[in-house]
């Protein structure tokens, strides 16, 4: 299989472990989000807390999606933790 | 219907005197103008707030809700301006302006506007004390004074 | 607790930033601005609103009601402003601010400071149009609205 | 009886018959204000309409009364028909 990087924005209180962007390795022909969070979960265990602890929210390309959206590379990745509000 | 993100401190009185002044003949404006405060929420000093927003997503979460508070009350003009970024005590965290023909409306709009952006506008939101900081999240009483409005939208 | 009777036109924007520069460490500021219309209440076109007011009588509704909404709200600064005499279409009529540590209660002291402002502050209005002119009244939604608090008050 | 003087503002829509202003003779010793609109009603045929029609209130010294206070002479009197707010 062949594989490419991506870069996850970690968003909020999300960002304290490990910094406000994770690289990735994920399949060419991409992974669901839930997937992408256990792969995250493995590659940073400092994170893999935070992701289970509270619920998060993936954004891909400026667009909150749903657990089963496929991230595919080349995609503006992020991860919301509940938001603050104004 | 303005919505904008500002990552520089604004002059709140300014903009309501150009909100007002591009008005025709609405009778009511109303304006809530949220200010940092120099006391954290466990009552200690704060230094600063500091609002992270996450790239054009943070606007577009201002813009539907202005656009829900156009469809649910008698507004015909609103702006709605939020700060990201760091903010000192005393500066304008938030700024609402609405007009309608008779106040009813606008006061309610306004209100509205608040209670979403409050809870489910974009952000992240940490509180600077001294050397250290704290994420804040809505409190239980944001969360009710939003939910106020669903009632109202069925 | 400011409560002023303006005998000529004023800018609430101006009135506002004074009013928010000497606030405190309150987190909220809520303004109302109330504009003569162009339009009279029966449909045509409105020249001016004259406000009549009586001696110092006014002054006092005006300030019996800004003490009760200081006791109803925890609110820690207002300020009311009326215009009385000739108003012409787009001018303010009535200005209120108040601030508070939290939202609601600025949001709820203005907008029952204009509930009673508008039934019960001694102002005889009435509407020029052309040559003529009709005195005017609270509406029964004026009335109505004034009405919500009393069950509060209990 | 030795009489004196009053004069009595008009306000609002109550000027419009008979302008801002009546001039009134009262006892010295001052009457109450039911007796006061009375008498006005009687001197000025004009204005006894609106004040039959509407809700009046006096004001003695910038004090809105009941309308058993007594009017003297040398008191600012008016009179006010239902307010329209602000």
């Amino acid at each position: 299989m062949i594989h490419a990087q991506l870069d996850v924005e970690l968003c909020g209180r999300l960002a304290d472990s490990c910094g406000p962007s994770l690289r990735l390795t994920i399949p060419e022909n991409g992974l669901p989000v839930t997937a992408m969070l256990a792969s995250l979960a493995r590659a940073y265990p400092a994170v893999s807390d935070a992701l289970g602890r509270i619920r998060i929210r993936a954004c891909i390309n400026e667009t909150i999606v749903s657990e089963e959206a496929v991230v595919r590379p080349g995609d503006t990745v992020a991860l919301f933790p509940p938001v603050s509000g104004g | 219907m303005q919505v904008e993100l500002a990552q520089a401190s604004f002059d709140p009185a300014l903009r309501l005197s150009d909100f007002t002044a591009a008005l025709g003949d609405e009778g009511a404006v109303v304006s809530f103008t949220g200010r940092a405060r120099g006391q954290s929420r466990g009552g200690g000093p704060m230094s600063a707030l500091v609002l992270e927003s996450y790239r054009g997503v943070t606007l577009q979460s201002m813009q539907v809700i202005a656009g829900d508070a156009h469809s649910m009350f008698a507004i015909t003009a609103s702006l709605v301006i939020h700060r990201a970024g760091r903010i000192v005590p005393s500066e304008a965290i938030v700024f609402v302006a609405t007009a309608s023909r008779h106040r009813r409306a606008a006061f309610e709009a306004a209100d509205y506007l608040m209670d979403r952006l409050k809870t489910e506008a974009v952000f992240w939101k940490r509180e600077e004390h001294g050397g250290s900081s704290t994420w804040i999240e809505p409190t239980a009483k944001d969360r009710e004074d939003a939910m106020r409005w669903h009632e109202r939208k069925e």
